[in-house]
């Protein structure tokens, strides 16, 4: 069900994962060349977030192994922080810092993790909000922007470490629909230009146009693995067809 | 030890009341400290040859602020108590500079003579004094029954009354003579005859320093034997005598300083500092303070049929 | 929204003003006052009320003995600290005076405001029947704001500015409690335990909340820490310090706390209360703290971990910044009743603003000024907590809490 | 690559999450345990240096000292007895405070949501003053200034109608204490509440047949009172005397006396407490989103309606947490009582303490005192907490 | 630009709102025919919310007029009551009672305001749970439910005064993507069986599903009035065109 690749960046191998008494993850395994990008889909509470949150480390796990970037995800604090500095992570709720400006929010990471100095790290800072298309709002506050707009300060946040791997928990279920576009622009720029990125989202039209594979999750398991075109138009599991016409009925 | 620490720091420290005037009273507009218990805290520490700072003191503070070290000597009108004076305590007595007791002051219209006129009275009294437990113990002796009101200063206790919301207001009668002349028309008060208790009042300290208990004791001595010998303030530094006890006394002989650890002039230097028990009743008790008869009572000199004496200077 | 109302003119209608009420006056009586005959009735009965209320106190103000607060004004205000040295304690409020005035010029707002203020009451103050010194000085302070304003304003160009004038700020209070106290050799020591009045609670209180603060801060965090040995002993701390009266505390301050120390250490009376008032506040600060960190969504955390911060840069960057200004109130609040609760200290016999008060009363001279003094006490309370309260909401809404 | 990755096993102690866990959390134990050694060691110097012992004898000895207020007391009884005393006055003046706190706040609280613009500013001013003003100066105010100042002496006392006298006394005022005859009438009291709750039951299991809204506790209340007023006459002789104060040499006897001290810190503790309450009546109230009233409304519900069975049932859960908080406050601050000459436990405690000289004795039992009420409470809080909170996925 | 139908049976002729100065409502104008469905949508802030909550009178407007079932909306209470029973309303945030089952959520309007037996009232309600295909959660309590059998209880209790009209304010927005489709089939089912509804939604599947007129809304006015079929394949507006293409991109 899951490739074996040892030479992959991101690799599971079996992960389980507990919360208490409830078995969230249970036995998940695939794993991801540089460059590509995976979509991953399910129903609600299916285990897709916990699933991205362990690559990070934001959640731990319990059994199995995680491998990112050639570096196993252990208690080991070492591991840890070196892998947070390679992974990026752009969140359902956005989760910018509301009592920094924009700039600040961009270049925090990179002044104090990596030690840059202020004027390096605003300058990088001003080039990727330049580059996810709002140069303009530097010096205003989150709380004054729309969501899509703080939505991209949060990519250009994650981008600003020099990650290797993005992550994207719905990024845009929490927009308004106008909003939702300029998003997936952002999105798919980042694809084109070689980045590895796994996302969760619902946003099937996005999954179709830039996506390399699809993984479908249930009850904690991935219950199917495709290419896009496939995926849409010969899914594999009854599971499957029946998320997708929930899905893509209106 | 204490005396080494009181040398090292340079001044003693003096526990005391702040609030009654004639014994330990602060004035708040000048800062500073009068009254019969403040000048045997200079005493002690002219002695020594020392400054002297008080410390103002609840009457709940009193004991414990001595027993941890607070301060070095309590002068604050305390009681002499069994309880008090034994191990369980942890305190030492001193010899007695005022024998009090406790009365009650009433309103002169109430037409109240005695104790037993108070049954069903209601009285006042302040909290963390021995008074409480005597009042308890002489209603009781006289079958009268009692309500109180209990306050945790003088002033709000002596307030209550004042303001008509007791009847009675009981405490050592020093104190009732020092509270009436704050009353709001003093005449209207009188201070009944009856003496409900002894309350001998004296500076304390810890146990466990003998060579400082004798030091405050034979302070309070110096000052009882200036009065029997007729040595004064004014005429310390001249005084001449061929008395023995005497010129041991001035420290012109006899070396009694040293048996204490403190210079040979230490007494004339208390005389110097306060003058004798007689100029100390008079300046702080007398008529010009609270105006407490002397001639007669048990604060007389023994001579004159009180109990205030001076054992033997030698 | 300006860039709304320039698009809206695209179609067609003009915006029109709400519409206008023709009697505004008698609309608002009967919407606020009249709007059923129960509020009819209650309007009524309250209005008789109030008349009742104010003509009893105007008739008692008119005849009360006011004049015992003017001439006792000194020793309510600074106990008995000696008339030589008063010069100290007007330094100090030159220096605060001069530093808001400062923070007025450079910073512009509220600052601003409250510094007008100063000005405005030391002027009016000065023409208040007052000795000709007292005035001089009162009359020093307007002018000791006015230049710090000056200073700032002009200063403000300067990039260093606006960070020495916090170091000052930072620097105030040691200045302000030396200069108060004296230093042993070099200013003469005035003690506070017995003559210092209003001020005694002043400074209490700010020494106190100064204390209790990054205390409280660390209890809180330690609170919500992960670690089971860390959470229990601050909860149990927390919970227990909670759990009893101040005045309980402050007994034992007085009574059981040198029992506690090493024999050759006797902190003074004074010093006693504040360690407590401090170890009291410091509990309920950091529960005001804690409030503030739940608050603090998980995202915060998540999205700081995501980025690299480690521990210490997450809180210290991305939580306290965030829940110390969503507390901002509860801690003002917090410092005002520490404000009120150094009136306690009256009990362990500090002479603070109401022990002071009272042994006025007892003074045969101010018989019977009681109802005077108390409410004296009562309005000074009133307007420092009043005012802080009104700063603290001024705060709450220029930094936008809520808002977003 | 793969042999870059690193094993679990291979961590070093000092990078491991769980073992740098283990060694704070041990180092922290360390130091408290350090610092608690540290005091203990110091206070066992201190007292040995001064002589003290500790040890609760003394509380089996003769108090030997007055206390009139409360339970049945006399000198001869034990330091224990008395300080028990003590904690049943503390208990009292809050139980009393509490209720007439909670009264005045929930008036004010809901007068300030109120329609009416003055109503609405008077309890904004009362609410403003009251919080901004210590309560010790509260207290002093309403003792010194009122009870024993604005108030006559016993001689001239004020005379409300119904024989209620204001001194500085205290205030007295007529009381009914039962006589003989209360025994039988008891009986009646008995039946009353048996008859009641059975109509209670009666007319609840009617209105459910019915399907019908509607309030059984009207016809039981009725129902008791009859068969109370049916007993008085029925039982030879006045079950209840009443007792009307009289004015004696020194002061009032008979009726029911509330002593200065204890109207004091009553007036003072539920003024100053119910302006909090009032705070949090008004918090709860409006905590309650706006989309419950508006969905309420959209449903056809009338405004005393949707107060009755949208709002309130809300509000009570956001309210009652702190309200017990301000309870356990006005319990706390009940100790200030010392300062106006009420026996409350810290009164009680202090003058035991001053007379056996038994400082860490007395103040750990006060503070244990005070803590035990305020866990208590909190138990009690965590209860209701579980048990009203709003059931979630 | 719009009807003026006087036979409608909700009518509002230039109503106007302000709220302090600001003018939300500039004029708005339109009429529905019994068993009328119709789609209001526009960008966000545009007062669409605004607008239907006027209708019920959850809003006063300030000039106008709005005539509902052939009552004018004045301040006379007797109106309003009379108004809310014809006229039931579901919410975006569903607003369920919490501390009440579901069964109690929806019996309580017809036990209180109706006055029926309790019997009765509750046999509506669970006929009603039916028909929102709920009926065996009727002992549950709101929050132990997901977010689609939340909106659709809340639909439920909005049927159970038998309302002549229904109001939706985004009555999927805050819902997830598989549970949007059960609340839209409820409501698709209400339309069907001849209910009069106006539902302010972005889901523009069902608008050209359900919808007999599609109102496009913006700065608070009608921008523009349309059949689905015009309204997606032929808008006249401009603005129209911009929004329809964000919308619908992906
Ligand atoms: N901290 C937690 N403690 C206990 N259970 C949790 C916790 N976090 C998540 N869960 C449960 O784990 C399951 C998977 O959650 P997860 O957030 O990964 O789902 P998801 O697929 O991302 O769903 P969604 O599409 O709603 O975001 C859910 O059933 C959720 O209730
Ligand atoms: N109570 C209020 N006071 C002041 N302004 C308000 C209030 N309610 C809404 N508004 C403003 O009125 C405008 C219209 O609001 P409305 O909620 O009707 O918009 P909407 O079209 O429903 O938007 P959305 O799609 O975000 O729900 C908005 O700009 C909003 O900020
Ligand atoms: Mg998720
Ligand atoms: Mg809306």
């Amino acid at each position: 069900m899951s490739t074996n690749n040892n030479e992959g960046i991101i690799i599971l191998r079996d992960v389980h994962k507990w919360y208490g008494d409830f078995h969230v993850l249970r036995g998940v395994s695939f794993s991801m060349h540089t460059g590509e990008v995976l979509v991953i889909c399910g129903p609600s509470g299916s285990g897709k977030s916990t699933c991205i949150r362990t690559i990070n480390r934001l959640e731990d796990h319990q059994k199995g192994q995680i491998i990112v970037d050639g570096i196993e995800l252990t208690n080991d604090l070492r591991n840890i922080e070196a892998i947070r500095r390679d992974v990026g992570m752009v969140f359902q709720q956005f989760n910018l810092f509301p009592h920094l400006t924009v700039l600040q929010n961009v270049s925090l990471a990179p002044f104090w993790v990596l030690k840059m100095k202020k004027s390096k790290a605003e300058e990088i800072a001003l080039q990727l909000l330049e580059r996810v298309g709002i140069p303009d709002q530097a010096d205003k506050y989150p709380g004054q922007l729309s969501g899509g707009q703080q939505q991209r300060v949060a990519i250009a946040r994650a981008l600003a470490m020099s990650p290797k791997i993005m992550l994207f928990d719905e990024p845009t279920s929490a927009l308004d629909p106008e909003m939702i576009k300029e998003v997936l622009d952002v999105m798919k720029e980042l694809a084109r230009s070689g980045m590895t990125m796994i996302v969760v989202t619902h946003e099937m039209g996005f999954a179709r146009e830039v996506a390399d594979r699809i993984i479908f999750f249930d009850y904690g398991q991935i219950v199917e693995e495709n290419t896009p075109e496939d995926f849409f138009h010969n899914p594999q599991h009854e599971r499957t067809k029946l998320f997708l016409s929930q899905i893509l009925d209106y | 030890q204490t005396l080494q620490t009181i040398l090292d720091r340079g001044y003693l420290i003096v526990g005391t009341n702040a609030v009654l005037p004639g014994f330990g009273y602060l004035d708040t507009t000048t800062g500073e400290y009068s009254g019969f218990d403040v000048d045997y805290g200079r005493a002690i520490a002219a002695a020594i040859g020392v400054d002297v700072k008080f410390i103002p003191l609840t009457a709940g503070e009193r004991l414990t602020a001595l027993q941890t070290g607070q301060i070095d000597v309590l002068l604050r009108n305390t009681t002499w108590t069994l309880t008090r004076d034994s191990m369980d305590l942890g305190l030492n007595f001193c010899p007695t500079t005022f024998y009090d007791g406790q009365g009650f002051i009433v309103r002169k219209a109430e037409g109240i003579n005695s104790v037993d006129d108070l049954d069903g009275a209601t009285v006042c009294v302040t909290s963390g004094t021995t008074t409480e437990g005597n009042l308890a113990d002489v209603f009781r002796a006289h079958g009268l029954s009692l309500k109180t009101q209990v306050f945790a200063d003088t002033e709000a206790s002596f307030g209550a009354y004042d303001a008509g919301s007791c009847d009675a207001y009981t405490s050592d009668k020093s104190q009732l003579a020092s509270l009436r002349t704050t009353a709001k028309v003093p005449a209207d008060n009188v201070i009944l005859p009856d003496t409900i208790s002894k309350e001998p009042l004296g500076p304390v300290v810890r146990h466990g320093d003998d060579q400082w208990f004798d030091i405050v004791k034979w302070t309070v001595f110096a000052t009882f034997f200036a009065e029997e010998h007729g040595i004064t303030q004014a005429n310390v530094a001249t005084f001449e005598s061929d008395n023995p006890s005497v010129r041991r006394f001035l420290g012109k002989e006899g070396g009694m300083g040293a048996k204490l650890g403190l210079s040979e002039d230490w007494a004339v230097n208390v005389i110097k500092a306060v003058g004798n028990y007689g100029e100390i009743y008079e300046r702080n008790l007398g008529p010009n303070g609270l105006d407490i008869p002397r001639a007669g009572s048990l604060n007389a000199l023994w001579t004159d049929g009180g109990l205030i004496y001076c054992p033997a200077w030698r | 929204m300006d860039e709304t109302r320039k698009r809206s003119h695209t179609y067609g209608d003009d915006e029109l003003p709400p519409p206008i009420e023709r009697i505004p006056v008698l609309r608002w009586l009967k919407e606020n006052l009249f709007s059923s005959w129960f509020n009819a009735i209650l309007t009524v009965v309250f209005t008789v009320f109030i008349v009742v209320l104010l003509l009893g106190l105007g008739k008692w103000a008119l005849g009360a003995r006011w004049e015992v607060i003017p001439a006792n004004l000194k020793l309510l205000l600074v106990g008995t600290y000696p008339l030589e040295d008063i010069w100290r304690i007007w330094t100090t409020l030159y220096l605060i005076s001069f530093l808001v005035g400062s923070a007025g010029g450079s910073r512009g707002g509220l600052m601003r405001q409250i510094s007008m203020t100063i000005a405005i009451v030391s002027v009016v103050l000065a023409i208040l029947p007052f000795g000709l010194m007292t005035r001089g000085w009162i009359l020093g302070m307007g002018a000791s704001t006015g230049i710090g304003f000056l200073l700032g304003h002009f200063g403000k160009r300067f990039r260093r500015y606006k960070h020495i004038e916090i170091g000052l700020w930072v620097l105030s209070l040691p200045v302000t409690i030396m200069l108060v106290n004296g230093i042993s050799g070099l200013l003469p020591v005035v003690e506070g335990r017995n003559s210092w009045g209003l001020m005694l609670n002043i400074i209490g209180a700010i020494v106190g909340i100064a204390l209790s603060f990054p205390i409280g801060i660390l209890l809180a965090l330690g609170r919500r820490s992960e670690l089971p040995a860390i959470r229990l002993i601050c909860t149990a701390y927390i919970e227990i310090i909670r759990g009893v009266p101040l005045i309980t505390l402050l007994f034992m301050a007085s009574i059981m706390l040198q029992l506690l120390l090493p024999s050759n250490v006797r902190p003074d009376l004074l010093i006693r209360a504040m360690m407590t008032i401090t170890a009291f506040e410091a509990a309920y600060m950091a529960e005001n703290v804690r409030g503030g960190l739940q608050a603090i969504p998980k995202g915060q955390y998540e999205a700081a971990n995501a980025v690299g911060l480690n521990k210490l840069l997450t809180t210290t960057l991305i939580i306290m910044p965030q829940a110390l200004r969503l507390v901002i109130p509860a801690i003002v609040g917090q410092f005002i009743s520490l404000f009120m609760d150094t009136t306690l200290f009256g009990f362990i016999a500090i002479l603070e603003l109401l022990h002071i008060s009272r042994s006025i009363m007892g003074n045969v001279q101010w018989r019977g000024t009681i109802f005077e003094l108390y409410v004296f006490i009562g309005v000074v309370f009133w307007l420092a907590c009043y005012s802080m309260s009104y700063i603290s909401r001024r705060i709450e809404k220029s930094l936008g809490v809520g808002e977003r | 690559m793969a042999k870059k990755v690193a094993s679990s096993h291979s961590i070093p102690f000092w990078r491991d999450i769980r073992v740098l866990r283990v060694i704070a959390q041990v180092v922290f134990l360390a130091l408290i345990a350090a610092g608690i050694w540290w005091l203990f060691n110091n206070l066992q110097y201190n007292l040995q240096a001064s002589g003290l012992k500790i040890g609760f004898r003394f509380l089996k000895n003769t108090a030997g000292f007055p206390i009139s207020e409360g339970l049945h007391y006399s000198p001869t009884d034990v330091n224990g007895y008395a300080f028990f005393v003590g904690i049943v006055n503390t208990l009292k003046v809050s139980a009393i405070g509490i209720v007439i706190a909670t009264l005045l706040g929930v008036i004010i609280g809901i007068s300030r949501l109120s329609s009416n613009w003055l109503v609405k500013k008077i309890a904004g001013v009362y609410v403003e003053v009251i919080r901004n003003i210590p309560l010790l100066v509260q207290l002093f105010f309403w003792y010194f200034a009122v009870m024993l100042t604005a108030l006559p002496l016993v001689k001239n006392s004020i005379h409300l109608p119904g024989a209620i006298y204001l001194t500085r006394r205290g205030v007295y005022m007529p009381w009914a204490i039962p006589t003989d005859s209360f025994g039988t009438w008891a009986w009646y009291i008995l039946g009353g509440l048996i008859v009641g709750a059975g109509v209670y039951m009666f007319r609840r299991t009617q209105l459910k047949r019915a399907e019908r809204p509607g309030f059984p506790i009207i016809w039981a209340g009725t129902v008791f009172i009859l068969i109370l007023a049916a007993g008085w006459f029925i039982t030879p002789g006045n079950p209840l005397k009443l007792t009307i104060p009289v004015l004696n040499k020194f002061n009032f006897t008979g009726g029911l006396s509330l002593s200065t001290s204890f109207t004091a810190l009553l007036l003072g503790l539920s003024v100053y407490t119910a302006a909090f309450i009032a705070e949090i009546v008004r918090a709860g109230i409006q905590a309650i989103s706006k989309g419950q009233t508006e969905a309420a409304s959209a449903v056809g519900l009338s405004k005393v309606q949707i107060l009755r069975l949208v709002i309130l049932p809300q509000a009570l859960r956001v309210i009652i947490p702190p309200l017990a908080s301000q309870y356990l406050n006005l319990t706390k601050n009940s100790s200030l009582a010392i300062l106006i000459g009420y026996y409350d436990l810290m009164n009680v405690g202090t003058t035991i303490f001053n007379q056996t000289g038994r400082a860490v004795e007395m103040i750990l039992l006060i503070m244990a005192s005070y803590l035990t009420m305020s866990l208590l409470t909190s138990l009690a809080m965590n209860y209701y907490n579980k048990r009203m909170k709003l059931v979630e996925r």
